[in-house]
């Protein structure tokens, strides 16, 4: 078996069924204070005084905004992961996938006539779920063309063969885009309202919010999927010996493809995540955010969904802590950085098995 | 006793005879599965030593352990004398070792520059960049002092493959690994690697002792071919070579190292009786002529009985029997073991 | 078949000739390539192109990338590793000679022993990249130099105590002959001088390469690419064996940045992104991995294509008038169309095809040839968690 | 510069266009830039214009419309005795400008002995390669955009000259940052009445540049600067600064960069973080046209662009008879004129004027082009240009040191002229400002 798998059953065999609550809530407390710990020196700094409680909502505000685009990132990442979990390809050509489903929602919502926020809940539903499954489904599609033409004739190749083919699947992606559509920013219609919501002392703007929990819902779904449902068992079973699989009845090649569907997917839904939050997109958004995402799948443990979602929300984290200390210009450095000193001191990320890797 | 001791603490053999290795309760776990339970034996020098068992005995995973690819759970393995391979303590702790000298320059250079020093904090960070660099190289050569240093803190990291090697031991593997697309002598020069001495530079400038190496090796090397029967067949691409041929070339790939100890794993899997005896002959001439100790895998006994002057046989990753070939084959537990309950009776 | 040519007498006679005398023979036809280049450029077609100097001067331009690509293909080639950072070292190259020549520092280090110093920095900073990475599994490798050539520029860009930030470093000094041939400074204006020296620089290095491929090293290279776990069994240090050769790849990619700084005399942050590792990776997977003559020539081609062919495709096309096309609502203006902007999609298309179809890329080495058309799986190197109970095709 | 994108625009009139709109189909006017100017002059001695701009990829918009600029200059100006063509070069490799690519065009330039002059380049890394390579070949080269101060003063200019120190062979018709982050200052100190402000900048040569600017005229101002950030130019989530400002609580946000490294976005998101009410002002970098325009800053800033955001404009506001120029621009190319088509047209003007006083009866055109490099160089001359009347000082700066202010106007969703100011005339007291 490798330790690659998309089975979460095995992160929490290494954790054990509480510590990973637990240990979420831990972190969270932590990050809290650190950022609260940055409002502070940067007020000590500029030499502006401020208030516990003005500091407290800072910092508070600051956790929204690092759990907001940790969020997206986590929902790259899981596509980055599964794929690496079942066929141990680093699918350079996701972070693509991601900006192409931003630009097919840009797409959608512009022909629809859509440009500001919709006040009615029933259209504004209405549109949203349909702006998901447009983009979810042709990023799903486009996914499994690209490993169709692409990677699975390489499938037996040596290991460098796909790799190469992935990043220029990714520059093929990026460069359509950049002839065809558009060579600039370009407005996206961020057809969500934007008011302040209040749960008791927590007060969260509703793009936020509908982020969070829209991503936390769907790795929820994906994990069910998984554990539950017998084409996920096939996944797993695939991931962790794909001969055996076979033997067992496993069609390999339906299997994978639909690990690259729903990767895929999951990506066009962050894609319209980023046109609904940010409000714009642009032909090469893909390929920092691919790299912080992928960085985040390695992060959490290569292979394992949970690690993923984890890792995407510490790299989004990363970023927002080096700017609240100032330092907003190294935050690249700080998420590459990172990803090293992990990779050093625990190779198989914050939630793989611990197994050193030998010859 | 405390790790410290219990790391740098060397073993003698347990046998009469003066074993070249030592196995001491090796244990190996997967998960909940034990691949291999407790198993301690040794191997006189000069002697052919064959552990045998059915399939799912553990007789590869075992193999492994002493091969270095694979840290046993319990147990140690030593060779010469010399605790070679047991479970690795502490290997977490490393880095740190790596990462210490720098960071001390890092914060003596932020102090520094704290005071205002733009100099001393150039030169610090320079010193910083400097000495990681070194301390990585040095983890990755490991030269006896930073072992004894890291053992003096406690820190033991099995032997990997290649130190195996080093230390006097080559193997073949059960499902052949040749390097299919280079020339059967290309494969036994890389056999040679660990005695070659020719470095970069000597390479790159085509200097003396690069020149003498080459020549000499590839004269060797033709030897070795030709000592297990592949003479002529220099430049032949090893995927090429029919199924006896490479097991041959495995054989001589590992014996280019000039090892101490040959591990074969299942040699004659998959020939025929023609070729399965010549290569049992091979066995007995290289232990006769080379004087080369050899522990041979097998699970067929019949290949065994005829080289082995011990057996030992593993049963669900236990010993079930132990001593010579006739003493083995009469014992209840291992026909048991071959041909299912009641065949002993 | 290869066996065949192998065991064929008179070829065997050839490439033992070659053996014997192959630095002689890199010399003399690197040195007819270098002497015919620029004459191929005042006959017809190019001539139409430009005039002599301006090729001379693009081909020192490629001279550079030939000098990434033999670098990047000791990593990506001969040892097999992804290295996605490669213009980092690349960077530092450049910088390190802009620190030691330049106004900036106020010193004035000759160029020529600079070539050594930067390939040198350039190496320990290889080191310094794989010696945590190399342990690790091939493809942690990739995302990491990857992130390595994001995080260098950005380095260089941020950390202007050191670096004179955005604005980078200018009035690099140029190379000097110090009367040598009655040649003092090389200048701005004549791109002979640039030529001759890159085409120098490639003609050692060349070498160099070719003696460490049949080497102890090289072998050991090759072995780790075939099966890592094979090579470290037979006392092949894998680890300090990939880092040799990821220092060597950065260490040529450091000279390159050398020769770059100092023709250019300025260097900025902006100039060392992705693009430029991604471009030399493309040259070295369609000139042929593994292949030293091959990715030379590659980067050679693919650089001037770049550089002239879409340029002069450009005219070609307008100058042809051709008539639009109307293909339904698909509308085809041939004049609109700048093939420049085309370029990255020309090199992803490139990539994925030579994958499919040719992957020993357009001039292959024999070896790789073999390793990358056989079917069956060959022996994935091991994962921690595969060496199960029979591990390695043993018993379940 | 990598400033100004997509555009600073010298005159009100045109400002309602971008440079943007020429860029779907940036080749034709390439192309077509080169038709008409040969089709031009009459007989005589055949001479050329060097064209040193980017003009593929993601970069047409910034260079074409320059590019058709020198077109129309040449196209309405003849020079008897002389048939001027263009020899047009690209920097961008890849769609990026190139440093290399640059200084290689420079050399192609220079080896053609009938190129007597270069209009560019656009980026101020590629006028760092490509100016030792004008100095050494004695081409006398004319920027419409660089701004970055260092190009022409201090000892970083003094090393890119470094083959003929005493030679000027670069200039530029647009001021330098340090001018136009005085003028960012003005508007924040004076127009808005902030005495503190928080700074940002996108990490490039520009924004660094422009804030620098800006700090050094603040401060004189007797301002103070509550705090900075530096979120690099592919940063797309700019949140955690806005909340950073949010909590700082600034009467002013100035932010050096461009639109393309996502200065509308950060405006959009003060927005959707509840702090548009707090005044925000940039460059050049973000005058680029309507909200009615795709990519424009205020297009992506939308409704946030209120009325509190200012913008400045290295170039003079009044000049003379802006509207004959666009509509001259719009018959030739049928597109509107891009922020950097005047400034290239005054460059093309400058060359014309040199070679109509030097030209006569010269015939070896390696003297023709010294002469011509000497009389642009000297100080002396004035030139009569479509931005009024430009001359160079010393060091080859404009000495037109006017910047223009603009305001987020949101009747028209577009920038309109508050005022402008010379800052050598009418300097800010206690700031050294240039020449």
């Amino acid at each position: 078996m490798t330790a690659a798998t998309v089975s979460p059953s095995r992160s929490r065999q290494a954790l054990g069924r509480w510590k990973l609550p637990i240990g979420v809530v831990i972190a969270l407390v932590v990050a809290y204070a650190l950022l609260y710990g940055g409002v502070i020196y940067q007020s000590h700094v500029l030499s502006i005084p401020t208030t516990a409680a003005k500091a407290l909502d800072q910092a508070q505000q600051q956790m929204i905004n690092a759990l907001t685009i940790g969020a997206i990132y986590a929902l790259i990442a899981l596509g980055y992961t599964m794929v690496y979990g079942i066929i141990e390809l680093i699918n350079f050509a996701h972070g693509d996938v991601f900006m192409c489903g931003s630009f097919v929602s840009w797409w959608l919502l512009t022909t629809l006539g859509f440009s500001g926020a919709i006040s009615n809940p029933v259209l504004l539903t209405v549109v949203l779920i349909l702006a998901f499954a447009v983009s979810m489904v042709v990023m799903g599609v486009v996914g499994v063309v690209i490993e169709r033409v692409a990677y699975r004739p390489l499938r037996n190749a040596p290991r460098l063969a796909p790799l190469i083919t992935a990043i220029g699947v990714s520059f093929i992606l990026q460069n359509i885009v950049f002839v065809v559509v558009s060579n600039s920013l370009i407005n996206s219609p961020q057809i969500l309202p934007n008011p302040i919501i209040r749960f008791g002392p927590i007060s969260i703007r509703e793009i936020n919010l509908f982020v969070i929990v829209l991503a936390v819902a769907l790795m929820i779904a994906l994990q069910a999927f998984i554990t539950r449902t017998r084409l996920g068992r096939a996944m797993r079973s695939t991931a962790i010996d794909r001969e055996a699989a076979q033997l067992m009845g496993v069609d390999i090649n339906t299997t994978i493809a639909l690990t690259f569907f729903i990767g895929s997917a999951l990506a066009g839904a962050a894609g319209v995540v980023q046109g609904l939050y940010f409000g714009i997109t642009v032909f090469n958004i893909g390929f920092q955010a691919g790299l912080k995402a992928f960085t985040a799948a390695v992060l959490g443990g290569i292979g394992n969904t949970t690690g993923a979602a984890l890792g995407g929300f510490v790299i989004g984290y990363l970023e927002v802590l080096s700017s609240v200390y100032g330092y907003g210009q190294w935050s690249e450095a700080a998420v590459f950085g990172t990803l090293v000193l992990v990779l050093v001191f625990r190779p198989t990320g914050i939630l793989g098995q611990q197994t050193a890797d030998r010859a | 006793m405390t790790a410290g001791t219990d790391v740098a603490g060397t073993t003698t053999s347990a046998g009469d005879a003066p074993a070249i290795l030592h196995a001491e309760g090796v244990t190996k776990r997967f998960g909940g599965l034990v691949a291999v339970r407790n198993v301690s034996f040794d191997i006189p020098e000069g002697s052919i030593v064959s552990l045998i068992g059915p399939n799912g005995a553990g007789k590869t995973t075992f193999f492994n352990v002493i091969a270095g690819l694979i840290d046993p759970s319990e147990g140690f393995i030593s060779f010469l004398g010399e605790r070679m391979v047991a479970r690795s303590v502490r290997a977490w702790a490393e880095p740190f070792f790596w990462l210490a000298p720098s960071v001390v320059a890092a914060v003596v250079g932020i102090g520094l520059g704290s005071v205002g020093s733009r100099v001393g904090l150039d030169v610090a960070v320079l010193a910083a960049v400097l000495l990681l660099i070194v301390s990585l190289l040095t983890a990755i050569v490991r030269p006896p002092w930073y072992v004894r240093l890291l053992i003096r803190a406690g820190v033991f990291r099995s032997a990997k493959p290649n130190e195996v090697v080093n230390r006097g031991i080559s193997r073949t593997f059960q499902n052949i690994r040749l390097f299919q697309n280079m020339t059967a002598l290309e494969n036994v020069l890389v056999g040679m690697h660990s005695r070659m001495r020719a470095n970069l530079i000597d390479s790159a400038f085509r200097l003396r002792r690069h020149r003498r190496e080459e020549t000499e090796m590839r004269e060797e090397g033709r030897r070795w071919l030709a000592y297990v029967g592949l003479e002529g067949r220099d430049d032949a691409l090893a995927r090429n070579l029919p199924y006896g041929d490479q097991r041959r070339l495995e054989i001589a790939r590992a014996l280019a190292s000039h090892p101490r100890l040959l591990l074969l794993d299942e040699p004659t899997a998959g020939m025929n009786p023609v070729e399965t005896s010549h290569m049992t002959a091979l066995f007995g001439q290289i232990r006769s002529e080379l004087g080369i100790t050899i522990l041979l895998i097998e699970h067929d006994m019949r290949v065994v009985m005829g080289v082995s002057d011990r057996v030992t046989v593993l049963d669900h990753g236990e010993t079930i029997a132990e001593g010579t070939p006739e003493v083995v084959r009469a014992n209840p537990l291992v026909i048991e073991a071959y041909l299912g309950k009641g065949a002993a009776s | 078949m290869t066996s065949m040519l192998a065991s064929n007498p008179t070829i065997r006679e050839a490439r033992s000739f070659l053996r014997r005398h192959q630095s002689l023979s890199i010399l003399i036809s690197v040195g007819i390539i270098a002497a015919l280049l620029p004459i191929v450029a005042t006959v017809p077609p190019f001539s139409g192109f430009g005039n002599q100097r301006d090729f001379v001067g693009g081909f020192a331009d490629a001279g550079v990338f030939v000098l990434l690509a033999l670098g990047l293909n000791v990593v990506v080639g001969l040892a097999g590793l992804l290295d996605l950072g490669y213009a980092a070292f690349f960077a530092i190259g450049a910088y390190t000679f802009a620190y030691s020549a330049s106004g900036y520092t106020g010193l004035d280090v000759p160029f020529w022993p600079m070539l050594l110093v930067g390939a040198f920095v350039a190496a320990m900073f290889g080191i310094l990249l794989g010696a945590p990475t190399l342990r690790l599994r091939g493809d942690y490798l990739a995302i990491v130099t990857l992130g390595f050539g994001e995080i260098v520029p950005v380095v260089f860009l941020n950390a202007s105590a050191f670096t004179n930030g955005t604005n980078g470093i200018t009035g690099i000094s140029q190379p000097n002959l110090y009367g040598l041939f009655g040649i003092h400074g090389f200048g701005f204006t004549n791109p002979w001088l640039y030529y001759f020296t890159v085409f120098g620089i490639i003609m050692l290095t060349t070498m160099i390469l070719y003696r460490l491929q049949d080497s102890r090293i090289g072998r050991a290279w090759v072995a780790i690419r075939e099966d890592e776990l094979a090579a470290a069994s037979m006392g092949i240090n894998t680890v300090t064996t990939k880092l040799l050769a990821f220092a060597i790849g950065a260490s040529t990619s450091g000279l390159a940045g050398v020769f770059y700084a100092s023709k250019l005399a300025t260097v900025t942050p902006d100039q060392f992104g992705f693009t430029v590792s991604f471009t030399a990776l493309s040259m070295v997977v369609l000139g042929g991995m593994g292949n030293i003559w091959g990715v030379s020539v590659g980067a050679f081609v693919i650089y001037e294509i770049q550089s002239q062919g879409l340029k002069q495709l450009n005219n070609l096309v307008q100058t042809a008038r051709l008539p639009t096309l109307h293909l339904g609502p698909v509308t085809i203006d041939w004049a609109t169309i700048n093939f420049l902007n085309y370029q990255y999609l020309l090199y992803g298309l490139a990539l994925v095809l030579m994958m499919l179809l040719r992957p020993e890329g357009l001039f292959p080495s024999r070896r790789r040839r073999e390793e990358l058309h056989e079917v069956d799986i060959e022996p994935s190197e091991i994962e921690p968690s595969e060496i199960g109970p029979g591990a390695l095709g043993g018993e379940p | 510069m990598k400033a100004i994108r997509l555009g600073a625009l010298a005159m009100g009139s045109v400002l309602a266009f971008s440079a943007c709109s020429s860029a779907a189909t940036p080749s034709p006017s390439a192309s077509g830039s080169a038709a008409p100017s040969s089709a031009a002059s009459g007989g005589g001695l055949a001479v050329k214009i060097g064209i040193e701009l980017p003009m593929s990829g993601g970069e047409a918009p910034n260079g074409v419309p320059a590019a058709n600029g020198v077109a129309l200059a040449l196209s309405q100006i003849q020079v008897p005795g002389f048939t001027i063509t263009i020899n047009q070069q690209d920097d961008a490799v890849n769609g990026v400008h190139n440093a290399n690519q640059g200084a290689k065009n420079m050399q192609t330039l220079a080896n053609d002995p009938s190129t007597l002059f270069v209009v560019g380049p656009y980026n101020s890394n590629v006028a760092q390669a490509e100016i030792p390579v004008s100095n050494a070949a004695g081409l006398m080269q004319c920027s419409p955009a660089n701004t970055a101060v260092s190009l022409t003063k201090g000892a970083a200019a003094v090393a890119l000259r470094a083959t003929n120190p005493s030679q000027i062979a670069y200039v530029r018709v647009a001021t330098t940052d340090d001018n136009q982050g005085a003028g960012g200052a003005d508007i924040a100190y004076n127009l808005v009445g902030a005495h503190s402000a928080y700074v940002l900048d996108d990490t490039q040569t520009y924004g660094v540049g422009l804030v620098a600017g800006f700090t050094a005229a603040f401060k004189a101002l007797g301002g103070t600067i509550v705090g900075s950030a530096s979120p690099p130019d592919t940063t797309t989530d700019f949140t955690s600064y806005v909340t950073t400002i949010q909590g700082l609580n600034p009467p002013y946000v100035f932010f050096g960069g461009v639109t393309t490294s996502g200065l509308g976005l950060f405006r959009k998101q003060m927005a959707q973080q509840g702090i548009a009410n707090i005044p925000f002002g940039g460059g050049d970098g973000i005058s680029d046209g309507s909200a009615a325009t795709t990519s424009t800053f205020l297009n992506i800033a939308g409704p946030a662009g209120d009325v509190s955001t200012y913008s400045t404009v290295a170039a003079i506001h009044d000049i003379p008879n802006p509207t004959a120029f666009s509509s001259a621009y719009k018959a030739m190319f049928n597109t509107d004129p891009g922020g950097y088509s005047a400034p290239a047209y005054a460059c093309a003007q400058v060359f014309l004027q040199a070679l109509k006083a030097v030209g006569t009866g010269v015939t070896d055109l390696a003297t023709l082009r010294s002469k011509i490099r000497a009389y642009v160089a000297d100080p002396a001359n004035k030139y009569d240009t479509v931005l009024g009347t430009v001359g160079f000082d010393a060091n080859g700066d404009t000495t037109q040191h006017t910047i223009s202010y603009y305001k987020f106007d949101p009747t028209t969703k577009d920038w309109a002229f508050v005022k402008q100011r010379d800052f050598v005339a009418d300097p800010i007291p206690g700031l050294a400002t240039t020449p």
